[in-house]
């Protein structure tokens, strides 16, 4: 199944992309699609980062992904 | 938790001018039970690291769900504390040091509503909501902010 | 407590202006070692009592002691906490409703000196500053604001 | 002696004046020109009033007051 992804500061940068569309096996957890990320760019592994799915913050790595959600990936919030 | 009001834009491109605070307060003269505002504005600073000196931030934002996630925390505040209005503002793009990039405006019949409220607000705002600031120095190297 | 600071005249003939609280934040932008503000404006409130509604305050102070204890709580307020700058304006003679009667501006490299600095400065001027208000209704009588 | 007094907001409404020359004997305590005062306008009576000598506030009625002193009359503060 598709996801959408998003990547914002510090982790635009290290992924070289804002946005992609991927690839996953259904049924994959943001816990896994982490995994995934992390092994296809260790840089990643160093920073905090947090995940919204569908505009909503996820903080349970457990949470399933379903066709074309929108996984956001946020480094650390900077704002103001 | 009723939600009457709409969703709005908090987001302004570059820097928010002196000239537009000014318009948001006299907007307030016609409102004539308000007795107190607070305001609270964050200015960029340039911070100097090893002998770097920060020139300006760039910020970008989860535009949509950064909107979605002040309007609740504009729904909470009022919620949790008797207030007139409040507004706020968060730059994106280019904002150089001097510069304004944050406006918090919140009104009340009397001040320590007003001082509670923009107090959980300027927090709220920092701690919740997905914008980034990419700090860029004069040498044109970057690092990313990080609040704390 | 080293007094270095000259007293300053705190008070303005009549309202405080948007454009007036403009010019102050503007003249800010040199000062890159500033990362918030925070401002807190006193509006006159049109009260109603009695079904009398009040049009308008008609400020009086004891000018010169009210400018030495204004001194003194800036000086103090600089001893307290970790702060860039202070500024203060309060009106003298009338005010209407709906329009701003004091200006209370603080700035910080950091926003948590100037929120503690902002309440400590507001609470100092109620509370110490020997300023009195005549509230005028819209039928011309008349009653003495007390604060609370 | 001679003592300048001042009169502000509710006070000056009451007494019908901003600023007066008082002659009273010399030695005389802020609470015995209170009393004095008090004496000369019932109306104060039921206000309660604070005082400052030569712009300094005083909260010890037994301060006496000297030769040309300023005696500021303050009904409660009302700024901003």
């Amino acid at each position: 199944m598709k996801l959408y992804l998003k990547y914002f500061g510090l982790i635009a940068e290290l992924m070289k992309a804002s946005e992609i569309d991927l690839e996953v096996s259904s049924g994959i957890s943001v816990g896994e699609l982490k995994s995934n990320l992390i092994n296809g760019n260790q840089e990643l592994e160093r920073i905090s980062f947090s995940v919204a799915v569908n505009q909503q913050m996820v903080t349970d790595d457990s949470v399933v992904c379903e066709e074309n959600d929108e996984i956001a990936l946020f480094p650390p919030f900077a704002g103001g | 938790m009723e939600k009457t009001r709409k969703i709005k834009n908090v987001f302004r491109e570059g820097a928010i001018t002196s000239e537009m605070i000014a318009k948001s307060i006299a907007a307030h003269q016609p409102k004539t039970d308000i007795g107190a505002h607070e305001i609270f504005l964050g200015q960029v600073r340039a911070d100097q690291i090893d002998g770097n000196v920060v020139k300006s931030i760039e910020y970008t934002a989860h535009e949509d769900m950064a909107n979605a996630i002040f309007h609740d925390i504009r729904e909470e505040t009022f919620n949790k504390f008797d207030l007139s209005c409040i507004h706020i503002y968060h730059s994106l793009g280019n904002v150089n040091t001097g510069e304004i990039c944050l406006f918090v405006f919140v009104s009340s019949a009397h001040r320590v509503p007003a001082r509670k409220a923009l107090e959980f607000l300027v927090e709220e705002i920092k701690s919740k909501a997905p914008i980034f600031g990419k700090e860029i120095f004069e040498d044109e190297s970057h690092q990313w902010k990080v609040n704390n």
